[in-house]
């Protein structure tokens, strides 16, 4: 029926299955617009948000598809700026996860405000210390990256390629991709490091303030480092799904181990970072702040325990994983190891908003805990949904896997 | 044309910083940010107030009978804010709360927007709009057939208060009607005005001089809770915080619960409820045996406190004898839960203390005390000699207006006038109290009284709403077949009438305001429309005098054009004054000297009540004569009603004829109304024996009634003990108040005083029961 | 963010972000007009690749 | 001390440092303040207030108690204005992060502003404010009956979904100002400009004034031995003092390791 439009070569499932699937999907995605829509329509008292807790799940949902999404500009990163020519074979899938991820976050960004229409304000009447600011700034831009980079592949479609304007454009656009690539990875650095400086500047919060490192916070750092070495994690744990799901053999195996050495070893670092982080936060910060560490995992959900959930099960287990050679290449560890390194990286941005929102800071204030509404849960998780459409569509009418045809011929 | 990677790369970066300083994008973003923030002229839909001409105007709140001054805020027409005056005597600029929430008394829901005639079953809420002469024409036409067929007497009239032109007014109508029946809502100024005219003689209320007082202890006295003229109080207390921070004042809370006086007071003595008599005894006893008494006062001055022999040749007994063989303080140490030591110390201490005073009147003084129990506690300022002393007591006379002409009596009038008052005060049963509004519910509910009331005028009191064993009351006022409110709101009262002739609001209309409770001196407040009226209401004033013309037979009695004429009038000489201050203070006032200030026969301040034996109360036990502690029986055994059950007075909830404004509402903590449950206070160790944590719903049991409530642990409450908050459990007005939590009223029965007769129940007995 | 909004006061961080933002748009805006521009170019010259 | 005013005066550093002492003894938790703001500054009241997560309260009255059981329990109320922080050089904790410079710290009177118009609702200032000061429109207004005509035209009614808070009153600071000006004088008197807590609080518990002045009485208040502020340690540095003879009060402003000494 759609023989036309899928990739010359390549088998794809009979249309009549596929659309079932992509019905199956819609009815979740026309939820999750529903859902918007009361948000939207009748403002904000639809949520269980409040005044204590003006960041919650949309704002944890934001930090973490970001950070998975972080895929995209450091394989792009790996691939254009250090040329590591393996990358380039898994470079389109991270570009369209990348590509998901961001837009989901700038619609969740734009649920989460209070006058969405004057969401542009931020540009307009910008402050530049704020790194919500930056984050808004770095995000839009790099969106604008990340639809560039996915335009190619889109006009790589055979019925579009075969339009010549379309295929000297697409064909363009890719010899100068290093430009764009560079941009991309300039403005992520930047924004996923914002992200972890949102919260690391919040003196008031002493869960959640970091000490200064030049003009940003530590916070900021361990953001880029824990998003360059969870991106890639998400990017190979979708990659597998994918591969499960089409029982196909997409990307070759040295291509993925590559892919999860280095975020292995990503991780390593970042654990090493966070640690130390971590103890002078415990040791210096937090008791100049007349609090003790204790005094942040006082009961129930936030208790000590997620803390070494966190560093610990999603941290130190997957990094052990991705940096050996029987590791990273036995998927029955493999897999397991960048759903906890994803995990991992979801409860830090879960952590570092919800947790620093909820533990009272005036002594005589209260703790008061918050659990989202269906509202916000089907918004939040909806980009997993929108992602799993995304890649459907573009897996069945566009060659996102470079190597599909010689693994599969 | 061939351009390299590199080329392009060095174009990029000379475009790009030459764009960056170009004035381009920030222009085009301007004009985009102005038009999309003037869009449809305003930001999104809210309201966007008139601005206009200001103008401020004075006048004194009655929301309460505080007597504050205020100062409202108008923009052009409308009030937009009230703010205390500044210079006023009474509050000078503060305001408290429920003042300065008043607008919405003014624009809020549930007002009566003209008057209104019963049209489906009593209580339905189904009214005909009726006009305001048809109305008054109806009513004196019911009025007057009631009088034609000899039933005068059988009208009864309920207000909020006795004092002032208003309550004057309404009185005069009975009076020239024929009905005794005029009754006010009871207080705590009741039993101390009682007191005040046994033991000095003279019919006044209690002033207390706050202000100067540098030794406070309070028996229950919500001081900071409402008690007296709020604004007033708090400004003593501020007084007393600085004097206290150099050692020169302290401030002693006695009371079962931690209430926000007690927190502020110097020192809490958390007492077993409704013993404080019997502390007020102990230290008397202290006091008396240490000889720490004033000796001058009490022995020039002062007559029972010796045994004495009367013309008979009998001999009495005196307070001294009593006090040290029954109130040693092992004895009262046993009933009161407080130690001897602290005890004997607190006594020695007040005695001990430059200007101590003893107050009196639980939490805002709403519920009278017993009367020998305030004799009890006003005997300690006698033994301490600052009676008419500064920073003691003093007998507050009324300030003096001109007097209205005579009630010309009719024959009815006169016949329905010697008629018993209903409530069987001023009647042998009660011969020294003048109101009895707790009588009426027992005598109506078991067919008692001397006779069936047939008409019922209420006037600035919600007796539906406010008045103790609530069900009772109901009951007994559904059974008078006419009823007719002067409401300005949709009250409990109101919705239960079959009439409503709808008043002006406290900003649309004149009123003078008595001296308020408490306060040291004689003064007098203007209350002045601020406002045009909002709705089709009338001066509660005009609509008596304008009854009283249309009844057959009184309109003689009703001589003036209208209210403002007649107040005016009554304010004689002062009116000028009150117009240009605002109020009107009886600057050469000082009190009496010890010689000359008891109108007693003895011309002493009596300790032993002759005047109850000279009002027929016969007894021979000198004990029904002194300062006493007699244990208030509370209805229920101890064994189905373990714990004890007591109101939470708090200023951010207005528990009287004047409802809760939603403003105040929104203040109060969540640990007291949570969406519509209200919740009680229980010591930890309390919630334990019963099995109750933190927000269980319960059932709260008295023997008058049960209410579901829910939970609040606070370590503020004595163990045993049960806190209600009051000023909740709406069941009229709008849907901003009610339905919010209970009406403490429903399960708070009544205890009668076996002495005045008024209802003294400070608490009841309770069982709370959790429902799982 | 710009001097004529009120509540103005110039600091160090405007120059230094505007100049990332607007260098990292324009190298996008740039970069997208040229591949487009470009590509009629190539199609004018018949080229296919 | 007066010569260093008056050079501040004309200097660059601010004209004014407009502050508020709260005497915690004399504060009886009665929350005139609290219904006085909302009078004054147009905030709306809803049918159920009784989630307070959700209930506007520019001023609110928090309840502290020492934590001792009967009858050792002491209880204070902590009245909680928005504390202008000061921060350093004007970063107080919200200013510094709000993407749309919708809040601000005027430099002229030490006033942390904000403007309704400009907020766009991302509650970023809300998640770093410790005190809670901020509040968020989750509903548009809505005045029952008549209640529209009490609006006060001096302060805009908010919409829904943008962040309001405590501004000092600062529409009152601008009527004094244009009143002084009226009148030749630069310098605002101390009584001229007063907020509506203060001059409504029925036990002067509140003093509000100028700071920096030595002739206001809160220049005075500020230096006494049991004037203190709510979590100074987090370099707000708030513009709010409160004074407190107890000690456990002025340990309940702020967080100490077990052990330690406070203030």
């Amino acid at each position: 029926m759609d023989s036309a439009l899928i990739p010359q070569g390549v088998k794809r499932c009979p249309f009549p299955q596929f659309a079932l699937w992509i019905g199956f999907l819609s009815i979740f995605m026309l939820w999750a617009v529903v859902a918007a829509g009361v948000a939207w329509i009748k403002g904000l008292n639809t949520t269980n948000l409040n005044d204590y807790f003006g960041f919650g799940a949309w704002i944890t949902a934001d930090l973490a598809v970001i950070a998975l999404g972080g895929g995209a500009f450091f394989t792009g990163f790996m691939r254009y700026i250090l040329g590591i020519e393996d990358f380039k074979h898994i470079l389109n899938f991270a570009v369209i996860i990348g590509f998901v991820c961001y837009s989901s976050a700038l619609v969740i960004l734009g649920l989460d405000v209070g006058q969405p229409l004057r969401s542009w304000f931020i540009f307009w009447h910008a402050n530049v210390h704020s790194m919500l600011t930056e984050v808004a700034f770095c995000i839009s831009c790099y969106f604008t990256v990340l639809t560039i980079e996915y335009i190619p592949l889109v006009l790589e479609n055979r019925q579009l390629d075969k339009i010549p304007l379309v295929h000297n454009f697409s064909h363009n656009l890719h010899r100068i991709m290093a430009v764009f690539a560079a941009t991309g990875a300039f403005l992520s650095f930047f924004h996923q490091g914002s992200l972890g400086g949102t919260v690391g500047v919040l003196f008031g919060r002493p869960f959640g303030f970091r000490e200064h490192f030049a003009i940003w916070p530590t916070a900021f750092f361990l953001f880029i480092i824990s998003a360059m070495a969870c991106g890639p994690c998400f990017t190979i744990l979708v990659t597998r799904i994918t591969e499960l799901i089409t029982r196909k053999k997409l990307v070759k195996q040295n291509v993925i181990a590559k892919l999860a050495k280095v975020s292995g070893w990503l991780m390593v670092a970042y654990l090493a970072l966070k640690m130390i982080d971590t103890v002078y936060w415990a040791m210096v910060t937090l008791p100049n702040m007349g609090v003790s560490v204790m005094d942040m995992y006082p009961e129930s959900p936030f208790t000590i325990w997620i803390l070494i959930a966190e560093l610990g099960f999603c941290g130190a287990i997957p990094a052990i994983i991705l940096i050996t050679e029987k590791g990273r290449n036995n998927n029955f560890l493999l897999v397991p190891a960048t759903i906890l390194s994803c995990f991992g990286a979801i409860l830090n941005r879960y952590v570092m908003t919800v947790q620093t929102l909820a533990l009272p800071v005036l002594p005589f204030d209260k703790f008061v805990n918050y659990i989202p509404n269906w509202v916000e849960w089907v918004t939040s998780l909806a980009p997993f949904v929108y992602l799993a459409l995304l890649i459907s569509l573009s897996y069945r009418y566009l060659p996102v896997f470079p190597q599909e045809k010689e693994l599969n011929p | 044309m061939s351009l390299g990677r590199r080329g392009f790369l060095q174009f990029c970066l000379g475009a790009g910083a030459g764009i960056t300083f170009s004035p381009l994008p920030w222009k085009l973003m301007d004009d985009i940010s102005i038009w999309s923030q003037t869009f449809r002229g305003i930001p999104i839909e809210v309201p966007v107030p008139p601005v206009g001409e200001v103008n401020i105007e004075k006048s004194v709140c009655t929301l309460c009978p505080g007597g504050c001054g205020i100062s409202v805020r108008k923009i052009k027409n409308r009030a937009v804010k009230i703010e205390g005056a500044e210079g006023h005597p009474i509050n000078d600029g503060g305001i408290c709360i429920l003042g300065v929430a008043g607008l919405y008394q003014l624009y809020g829901g549930a007002r009566v927007k003209g008057p209104l005639k019963r049209a489906g079953n009593r209580g339905e809420g189904k009214w005909e709009e009726i006009s305001w002469s048809a109305a008054i024409s109806e009513i004196s036409k019911k009025l007057s057939q009631i009088r034609r067929n000899g039933s005068a007497h059988t009208v009864a009239c309920i207000s909020g208060k006795d004092r002032g032109t208003v309550p004057q007014l309404f009185k005069r109508l009975l009076t020239a009607y024929g009905s005794p029946n005029f009754i006010s809502m009871p207080s705590s100024e009741d039993t101390e005005r009682l007191g005040l005219k046994l033991m000095q003689g003279e019919d006044a209320s209690v002033g207390y001089d706050l202000e100067n007082a540098r030794y406070i202890l309070s028996f229950g006295s919500g001081l900071i809770d409402g008690w007296g003229s709020p604004v007033r109080v708090f400004r003593a207390n501020s007084a007393w915080r600085e004097e206290a921070v150099k050692g020169l004042a302290k401030v002693v809370q006695i009371e079962p619960r931690l209430s926000n006086t007690a927190a502020k007071a110097d020192r809490w003595v958390p007492i077993a409820p409704g013993t404080e008599a019997a502390l007020a005894l102990g230290f008397a006893h202290v006091i008396i045996k240490e000889r720490r008494y004033n000796k001058n006062f009490v022995m020039n001055h002062c007559f029972g406190f010796e045994d004495w022999t009367d013309n008979s040749g009998k001999v009495h007994k005196g307070l001294k004898r009593m006090v040290l063989k029954d109130y040693s303080p092992d004895v009262v140490s046993e009933i009161t839960g407080i130690s001897v030591s602290k005890i004997v110390a607190l006594a020695r201490e007040f005695a001990r203390a430059k200007r101590p005073l003893a107050v009196c009147g639980r939490g805002k003084g709403s519920t009278p005390e017993g009367l020998q129990e305030f004799m009890a506690i006003y005997a300690l300022n006698t033994l301490v000699g600052n009676i008419n002393k500064t920073g003691g007591v003093r007998a507050l006379p009324e300030v003096r207006t001109t007097a209205w002409p005579g009630v010309a009596q009719d024959a009815i009038a006169k016949r329905g006038m010697n008629q018993p008052r209903f409530d069987r005060a001023g009647t042998k049963a009660f011969p020294v109290t003048e109101s009895l509004f707790n009588q009426l519910s027992g005598l109506m509910n078991t067919g008692k009284g001397a006779y069936t009331l047939s008409a019922l005028l209420v006037y600035g009191a919600n007796p539906y709403y406010t008045a103790h064993d609530k069900a009772a009351v109901a009951e007994a006022l559904d059974s008078i077949p006419f009823i007719v409110s002067f409401s300005s709101h949709m009250d409990e009262t109101a919705q239960h009438a079959d009439f409503i002739l709808p008043s002006h609001t406290n900003l649309e209309r004149y009123e003078d305001v008595p001296t308020p409770a408490g306060l040291n001196v004689p003064i007098i407040g203007l209350s002045r429309p601020v406002v045009d009226p909002e709705y089709d209401t009338k001066h509660v004033g005009d609509t008596v005098i304008a009854l009283g013309k249309s009844i057959d037979g009184i309109a003689d009695s009703f001589v003036w054009d209208d209210y403002e004429s007649l107040l005016k009038e009554t304010m004689g000489g002062k009116w000028d004054t009150l117009i240009g201050e605002g109020y009107w203070k009886d600057a050469g006032y000082s009190p009496a000297a010890w010689s000359s200030g008891f109108k007693t026969p003895s011309g002493k301040f009596e300790f032993f009540a002759t005047g109850l034996y000279r009002a027929g109360i016969r007894s021979h036990n000198d004990n029904d004569y002194l300062p006493r502690y007699k244990p208030v029986v509370l209805e229920g055994d101890p064994g189905s009603y373990p714990l004890v059950l007591i109101p939470i007075e708090s200023t951010r909830l207005a528990d009287g004829a004047v409802a809760n404004p939603p403003y105040l509402t929104k203040t109060v903590a969540d640990t007291v109304l949570k969406n519509n449950d209200i919740f009680v206070e229980v010591n930890p160790k309390t919630a334990a024996a019963y099995g109750l944590s933190e927000g269980a719903v319960a059932m709260l049991k008295t023997p008058t009634g049960e209410v579901k409530v829910r939970t609040h642990m606070y370590e503020g409450v004595r163990p045993g003990v049960v806190a209600i908050p009051t000023g909740l459990g709406h069941s009229a007005y709008d849907d901003y108040l009610s339905g919010k939590g209970v009406n403490a009223n429903e399960v708070i029965g009544t205890v009668e005083d076996p002495i005045s007769g008024l209802d003294i129940a400070w608490g009841s007995r309770a069982s709370l029961v959790g429902i799982i | 963010m710009f001097p004529f909004c009120f509540e103005w006061h110039w600091d160090l961080g405007h120059m230094v972000f505007h100049g990332a933002l607007w260098y990292a748009l324009s190298i996008l805006g740039i970069g997208l007009t040229y591949a487009a521009i470009k590509s009629f170019i190539d199609l004018k010259k018949g080229g296919h690749h | 001390m007066k010569e260093e005013h008056k050079e501040g005066a004309h200097g660059h550093k601010e004209k004014y440092k407009y502050g508020m002492v709260i005497d915690l003894d004399k504060c009886t938790g009665c929350g005139a303040c609290m219904v006085a703001c909302m009078t004054e500054n147009n905030v709306p009241f809803r049918k159920d207030e009784s989630n307070k997560l959700v209930s506007t309260a520019w001023m609110r009255v928090f309840k502290a108690t020492n934590g001792k059981s009967y009858p050792d329990i002491d209880v204070c109320y902590f009245p909680r204005p928005c504390m202008h922080c000061e921060g350093e050089h004007g970063h107080a904790p919200c200013v510094s992060v709000c993407p749309a410079t919708a809040t601000d710290y005027n430099y002229e009177t030490g006033i942390v502003s904000q403007i309704y118009t400009r907020c766009f609702g991302c509650r970023y200032c809300m998640a770093a404010c410790p005190y809670h000061a901020r509040y968020f429109n989750w509903w548009d207004p809505v005045w029952p009956d008549k209640m529209e005509k009490a609006l006060s035209p001096d302060v805009s009614p908010r919409m829904r979904g943008v962040v309001e808070k405590c501004s000092f009153c600062f529409h009152r600071f601008q009527r004094a100002r244009d009143h002084a000006y009226a009148e030749g004088r630069r310098e605002i008197r101390e009584d001229e400009y007063q907020t509506a807590c203060t001059q409504a609080c029925p036990a002067d518990a509140i003093i509000f004034g100028d700071l920096n002045n030595p002739e206001h009485k809160v220049y005075k208040l500020k230096k006494s031995p049991y004037a203190f502020r709510l979590l100074e340690r987090l370099g707000t540095n708030p513009k709010v003092y409160y004074l407190s003879t107890r000690s456990w009060v002025r340990r309940a402003g702020d967080n100490y390791l077990a052990g330690e000494r406070s203030k």
